[in-house]
């Protein structure tokens, strides 16, 4: 059976810590240049800090881990590409990005309304010796092609053949957890399989709390978010105008 | 046949057709193309077994349970150790990049004399005269390791002192030494089992303790709750992440946290929401409000709040004496959910001498990089990295992270008593020394690290009390041997102690310590290494999440 | 130099007269400087890659794309002059019709050479061919522009082969005359390719549902941009032809094209500006008040950021639209020359304007609530290298012009003999 | 792009785009391939020839393309639109019954009755054996003078009307001498024979339309004398202005005798090149 993994992240529950970044960024061998810039780096998962747009005491603040929402339905990135470099695995619902296929054109950057899409605008470098600190199963992507979050791939893909290993068709879903996931310390991204009706997220995305960014334009992300804040809760559809940027 | 121009054109002409048309042109694309996907100078992972090793964070006091994934012998990433009691499976942004750190280009690999290059021997040979010459002061920034009683009795040896410089969470609770008779390395705050917690610009949320220990506390207790059972009152003069994420939150003048904490005991006590326990504050409460910036009633209507819901406890973000006052009169010392006495006292003989006096210092490594001793002294400064400009005579290159042995006691400020050891997974590079390592080297007769680690397991083993937690949690009890708890400990386990007895602590408060404004804590943050990990300065840069730090090296 | 002004006079036909070598190649200096420029920016960025560029991951498309969207849809009056000449048989724009392919080649392969160096890695652009995704507009794009730049470069050989040396090689000559004898059939062709890639490039940002701005509804898999731009390109082409023909009268101060050309030409420019316009309107007006709405967006927020705005709206269809379009059709205007080229001017400007707002502006929007409006400066390097395309346009039509038959003698159709 | 490549689909999109895509190709390289082939077949067949005079006729400037009865001044004005070719001229019978100019005034050039004269400066006489003597009429010859070197045709070979009779280079200048008619070449001469070719016609040469393309009698001093005008004014310069100025003898050898001239320009008025 297929699976359509997916995420529900509790936005009251994020303190901004970026743990998920710093994580993601090491699981993904992302490089750290120091002349990329917060406009040219690569950040797959990206925490952003927004407010309620007050100056006074009644600011408020939230945080808003932003990586690839995984689209289902006219998932911009894969119908814009031309030489289909970008594919919705059938079995996972993952939106794949093929970098060895991508010929960096941007348009699928273009299409993103999450701006969860990375160029590699250098050449992958890190300082002598820090080679040794990259982690397997994860290839690093060249100069000049597009990137993004895949849900920690290198980690189904060591799930799955730990269970072919085990003479196992479905995975343990202990085995697969990415690594945003597995650093949050306070449990706000939770990750599971959708399809699954008794998994706990799939149930999470029905909570009257739970939301999608930009929903109206029918994307329909597999990554939800949810918040008791209404404020927060603005963010589902763009008309949000009170929200500002922290 | 003469060649004349019209030839050249048919020529011309007929080779570029012909080339295009041939498939040379289109096979060299394909092989470039394919080039282009693996140049020869894209570093590629390392192959090999993969391995997943337990250890301790040493990067700061809290040492954080470290899950090490390892391939071809070298740390290819880190994650939190779940069974730790403390860190609860959670690490710092900066800890999910450290393994990167042992490759930092500001590691120093050499010994370095006043910027100059120099030698071990040399280093040695200075040390040992400025010892015969003066006493030394030697400053610990992780004060209970093995290392510090290595330093302990070198500088008893020396008549010397031996210095061990807090971060804000001990230093939140040297107040109460003078009242309780209890060394603050003692005390805990007993957080999980408050239900009101006023942080007086504490950063609770943002590297303050054990990352995984209030954030875990606070998620699930607190997170978007509208009354939720843990109550985080947080009081800053400017938004903070903790601030923000505050059940209430209080902005007040800078520097009058004191001020605002005398108000607030003053209307616990006229208002009588306390049995009086203590002094009145010297301060009125329309003093208090002038001086914090907020109104009488706002102070008022605060009071009221903390003890709507208790337990409740103060805490402060240096070490004054006011909030620390302020929780006696709220009857937060020595009760369940307040502060509390975590372990026996054991006697230490932490001398006062004056570093100004001494004829050299030696900083150990789990010194922040911004700490300089105010001395003339020669300075002998230990370090994995080189933090920038300082002043120190002596550089000298320590093992990293996961390349030296440490144990790691009790976290600063945590309510239960824990003990763990990080052995080294790699090899250290050639020609590092731990200052434990150096100055056994010179006195071969004091106890070198590895002995007392040894000793003290064996201390924990007849103290028949407390829990190895690992994989399985084993009761000490259970536990035959030394060597078996320290393989246990080493292997990433972690001890624990019993739960504290509240009740044994006895606190006397005779009057109101006098008032002094709240000084910015010399330790912002837990993180004692001079350098960051090259994916957190990336964070800083990359996102708008954290200001960046001036002590990064890019 | 008196031996070579003599060879470069036997390249030059007879029965034209042209200025002096060396005036020629001082002509000539400036440009090849730029060119020169160009290659020099456009192999930095091949060399050290895009990071050579301003362009970032909020603005993954700028200058470049702007501006080759932009000379792709001035460059249109080739295929339509051909379509025009060959389909619809009118004679009477076959003057301008070897200038019209000229221009066409230097634009097309302008472009061409640009998306070059904008792609990340131009040595896998070929991969578009090899696993085409056929639901992208890029896809078509791709196809379309190659075929038929293929095509442009068939109908440039004939003008070629028709310089006085090279006829003097009998197999040029005939292959010339064979070639020319199909040149309607690559009109034909050129025709077809051109409507499909000036519509793609339009659908290229009408497709996009992720940006509310530029993302239109349309028939079948057609984005209704995909209409416009096609409208406006072939609006833009003749006066596009109209301005350079009438630059080269007055660089060479000869008379080249008889004047009820440029009349015809402003008339169809004309026409189908007006068109263009009225289609343009009533799609900003559903976008406005269905499409927008529709995605949850208030349309007007996005008219708020400054520079862009309702202005830019109004500059874009009204003063750049409906009134060059009237200029051009009323014939007290159009039979004036100075009105007439000034309108041209303002529609060519019109479509510049189209193109910047659908590539630049809307990248420049925010679609996250808590986005912010971008701004983004192009570097040198990119301004260089489109410099260059520029340059190599100019020498490329100076060059033909000077030694091939680009406007055919005013004497009746002389363009091509029929065999008995 | 193909069923075997990763990532192929068999959807209707694929389908309708890639056969849409491949029949574009295919008739662009169709076009290629036809052009490139009717040329090769040219090229075999004779018509090589006289497609490129056509061409090379449609490029003459104007000046160049007089009709012969506007010469003789039978007609007012009227541009030839038959390349020369007056057996293909429908008119052809009604100009030439229209009654001729008077005698022009004598020319220093020598010209014969009995020799045919074509456009491009050459001169043909019938033989008794039915050949045609081919030769460089008086004015070519003046302003060549004696060619450096010369490029006959071979015996046998065959020449088309306005197709290369043979090549002279002189002074570093490509002469083509146009073909007067066509025909086999039987025999060649040179310079010093006062003749070039030998030709045995295609046509029999008695049938008046064979050479009624060519011109002769009174015809022959009219277009001179235009000749002779043209090159006065594409070869005014000092020294040969008194020559000509009253149509005098013309010197012998001008390549030489005035190097300095435009010969690129005089040379392809004389021979007809474009």
């Amino acid at each position: 059976m297929s699976a359509r993994y997916g995420m529900v992240i509790d936005l009251d529950r994020c303190t901004g810590c970026g743990s998920c970044m710093v994580a993601c960024a090491s699981e993904n061998n992302v490089p750290s240049l120091p002349q990329a810039s917060d406009r040219t780096g690569l950040t797959p998962m990206l925490v952003r800090r927004i407010s309620n747009g007050k100056q006074d005491e009644s600011r408020r603040e939230a945080f808003v881990p932003i990586l690839c929402m995984q689209c289902e339905h006219e998932t911009p990135c894969v119908s814009v590409c031309p030489q289909q470099a970008v594919e919705v695995d059938k079995a996972t619902g993952i939106v794949m990005q093929m970098p060895q296929r991508c010929l960096g054109c941007r348009y699928c950057m273009t299409a993103c309304p999450y701006h969860a899409r990375y160029f590699n605008w250098w050449d992958p470098a890190w300082p002598a010796g820090m080679e040794k600190s990259l982690s397997p199963g994860v290839a690093v992507r060249m100069r000049g092609v597009v990137e993004k979050c895949n849900l920690c791939h290198g980690r189904l893909h060591s799930a799955q053949e730990k269970a072919a290993g085990a003479g196992k068709r479905e995975i343990d879903p202990a085995d697969y957890v990415p690594a945003c996931v597995e650093a949050c310390p306070t449990g706000a991204i939770r990750f599971g399989n959708l399809a699954d009706d008794n998994d706990p997220v799939s149930q999470e995305t029905h909570s009257p709390e739970a939301f999608r960014l930009l929903a109206r334009i029918g994307t329909e992300p597999k990554v939800f978010y949810k918040s008791k804040e209404p404020w927060v809760r603005a963010l589902a559809d763009g008309s949000g105008a009170e929200v500002k940027r922290g | 046949m003469k060649v004349t121009r019209r030839d050249w054109l048919v020529w011309g002409a007929g080779a570029t057709a012909g080339v295009v048309l041939s498939p040379v042109p289109w096979k060299l694309l394909g092989d470039t193309s394919i080039w282009t996907q693996n140049w020869p100078w894209i570093p590629q992972p390392a192959r090999g077994p993969l391995e997943v090793k337990a250890s301790a964070c040493t990067l700061c006091p809290n040492g954080c349970g470290l899950r090490v994934r390892m391939a071809g012998g070298w740390p290819v990433g880190l994650a939190g150790l779940r069974s730790h009691p403390v860190s609860q499976g959670a690490l710092c942004p900066l800890g999910f990049g450290a393994h990167q750190l042992i490759w930092h280009p500001a590691r120093l690999r050499a010994v370095r004399h006043r910027g100059g290059a120099s030698s071990w021997d040399e280093a040695r040979a200075a040390f040992v005269k400025a010892c015969s010459e003066g006493p030394v002061g030697i400053v610990d920034g992780f004060p209970g390791r093995a290392a510090s009683s290595v330093f302990e009795s070198f500088a008893q040896k020396r008549n010397g002192a031996y210095r061990a410089v807090l971060g804000p969470e001990s230093q939140a609770l040297t107040p109460y030494e003078a009242w309780t008779r209890v060394p603050a390395r003692n005390l805990g705050f007993d957080l999980e089992n408050a239900r009101t917690i006023v942080s007086f610009g504490a950063p609770l949320l943002d590297g303050w303790g054990t990352p995984g220990r209030f954030s875990h506390l606070w998620a699930e207790r607190a997170a978007g709750q509208s009354d939720p059972q843990l109550r985080l009152i947080h009081v800053e003069t400017s938004l903070s992440t903790t601030g923000s994420r505050a059940w209430r939150r209080i902005v007040i003048r800078p520097g009058s946290e004191a001020a605002l904490a005398s108000g607030i005991a003053r209307v616990l006590i006229e208002d009588k929401l306390v049995p009086a326990r203590g002094p009145m504050p010297l301060l009125t409460l329309s003093q208090a409000a002038e001086q914090s910036g907020i109104s009488a009633d706002a102070i008022r209507e605060l009071a009221h709040t903390m003890v709507a819901s208790q337990p409740v406890i103060a805490i402060a973000n240096d070490d004054n004496p006011a909030i620390a006052a302020l929780n006696v009169i709220l009857g937060a010392v020595g009760s369940r959910g307040g502060i509390v006495q975590r372990s026996k006292p054991k006697h230490s003989t932490i001398s006062t001498a004056d570093l100004r006096d001494m004829r050299a210092v030696l900083i150990d490594s789990s010194m922040p990089w911004e700490f300089v001793p105010e001395t003339r002294a020669e300075v002998f400064r230990f370090a994995a990295w080189d933090g920038g400009p300082t002043r120190a005579d002596w550089l000298l290159p320590t093992p990293a992270l996961l390349e030296d042995l440490t144990d790691m006691p009790t976290a600063p400020a945590s309510a239960i008593e824990t003990y763990a050891i990080a052995a080294p997974l790699v090899a250290p590079p050639t020609g590092t020394l731990s200052a434990a390592q150096f100055l056994a080297e010179i006195d071969p007769a004091a106890a070198p690290v590895e002995k007392i680690i040894r000793a003290r397991c064996d201390e924990l083993l007849r103290g028949r009390a407390g829990t190895v937690h690992a994989q399985e949690s084993t009761p000490v009890t259970n536990i035959a041997t030394a060597e078996k708890l320290e393989e246990q400990l080493r292997n990433g386990g972690v001890w624990v102690g019993e739960p504290p007895r509240a009740a044994a602590l006895r606190c006397d408060l005779k009057e109101w310590p006098a008032e002094r404004p709240s000084k910015p804590s010399a330790r912002s943050s837990a993180w004692a290494a001079p350098v960051l990990p090259p994916l957190a300065t990336k964070l800083y840069e990359e996102s708008n999440l954290l200001q960046p730090v001036p002590r990064r090296n890019s | 130099m008196a031996s070579a002004a003599l060879a470069d006079r036997r390249w030059i036909a007879r029965s034209e007269e042209r200025s002096s070598l060396g005036r020629f190649l001082l002509w000539l200096a400036p440009w090849a400087l730029l060119l020169a420029a160009g290659v020099y920016a456009g192999g930095l960025c091949l060399w050290f890659g895009l990071n050579q560029t301003n362009m970032d991951n909020r603005f993954a498309f700028g200058l470049w794309i702007f501006l080759d969207l932009s000379i792709i849809a001035l460059g249109a009056g080739a295929f339509f002059t051909g379509f025009l000449v060959y389909i619809l048989k009118r004679a009477e724009l076959k003057p301008i019709l070897n200038t019209a392919v000229v221009v066409g080649f230097i634009c097309y392969s302008g472009a061409v050479t640009i998306l070059g160096i904008d792609v990340g890695q131009p040595l896998r652009s070929w991969f578009t061919f090899w696993h085409p995704n056929t639901h992208s507009m890029l896809t078509e794009v791709t196809f379309c522009i190659t075929c038929y730049l293929a095509v442009l470069s068939l109908e440039y050989v004939p003008i070629l082969l028709r310089n006085r040396e090279l006829r003097k090689l009998p197999s040029f000559l005939i292959f010339e005359h064979q070639l020319h004898k199909l040149v309607p059939v690559l009109a034909a062709v050129g025709t077809f390719l051109s409507f499909f890639h000036q519509g793609s490039l339009g659908g290229l940002y009408g497709v996009l549902r992720g940006r509310p701005f530029a993302f239109r509804e349309g028939f079948l898999i057609w984005p209704s941009t995909f209409f416009l731009f096609i409208l406006s390109a072939i609006a833009a082409g003749p006066s596009f032809l109209m301005l350079i023909t009438a630059a080269v009268e007055k660089v060479t101060g000869k008379h080249l094209v008889a004047e009820d050309v440029y009349r015809r030409l402003g008339l169809i420019s004309g026409t189908l500006l007006g068109v263009y316009v009225a289609a343009k309107s009533i799609d900003t007006l559903i976008w406005l008040n269905v499409t927008s709405a529709a995605a949850g967006v208030a349309p007007w927020r996005y008219y708020e950021y400054k520079p862009f705005g309702t202005p830019l709206l109004f500059i874009e269809i009204v003063l750049l639209g409906l009134l060059p379009a009237f200029l051009l059709t009323f014939r007290k205007t159009a039979s004036r020359r100075g009105w007439l080229l000034s309108a041209a001017a303002l529609a060519c400007g019109g479509v510049l304007i189209n193109r910047f707002v659908m590539t630049v502006q809307t990248l420049a929007l925010p679609t996250l609530p808590f986005d912010e409006f971008l701004t983004y400066t192009p570097s040198w390097q990119e301004v260089a290298s489109f410099g260059g395309v520029i340059g190599y346009g100019v020498i490329l039509y100076s060059l033909s012009y000077r030694y091939l038959p680009l406007f055919a003698k005013p004497k009746g159709d002389q363009s091509h003999v029929s065999l008995g | 792009m193909f069923p075997w490549v990763d990532g192929f689909h068999w959807t209707f999109g694929h389908i309708l785009f890639l056969s849409l895509f491949f029949a574009v190709v295919l008739v662009i390289t169709a076009t290629l391939i036809s052009a490139v082939n009717r040329t090769v077949k040219n090229l075999r067949t004779q018509s090589a020839a006289e497609l490129c005079w056509k061409s090379d006729f449609t490029e003459l400037p104007d000046t160049e393309r007089h009709c012969r009865h506007e010469i003789a001044g039978r007609v007012a004005s009227r541009m030839c639109d038959n390349a020369f070719d007056c057996r293909r001229c429908a008119k052809y019978a009604d100009f030439a019954a229209l009654p001729a100019a008077g005698m022009a005034h004598d020319l220093g050039l020598k010209y014969s009755n009995d020799r045919f004269y074509h456009r491009g400066h050459t001169w043909l006489q019938p033989n008794e054996d039915g050949t045609l003597t081919v030769g460089l009429d008086e004015l070519a010859e003046h302003l060549v003078g004696k060619p450096d070197s010369i490029r006959m045709p071979a015996i046998g070979e065959r020449i088309e009307t306005n197709g290369t009779a043979w090549r002279m280079t002189k002074n570093g200048n490509e002469i083509r001498v146009r073909a007067p008619i066509e025909g086999e070449v039987v025999e060649t001469g040179g310079p010093a024979s006062g003749w070039y070719l030998k030709i045995r016609p295609q046509l029999d040469p008695a049938d008046p339309v064979t050479l009624r393309h060519l011109l002769r009698g009174a015809e022959v001093r009219w277009w001179l004398s235009r000749e002779l005008e043209r090159l006065q004014l594409q070869l005014r310069t000092p020294n040969t202005a008194p020559s000509l100025a009253d149509g005098g003898v013309l010197v012998n050898d001008m390549m030489d005798a005035i190097p300095e001239a435009d010969w690129n320009n005089v040379l392809a008025s004389t021979f007809l090149e474009a």
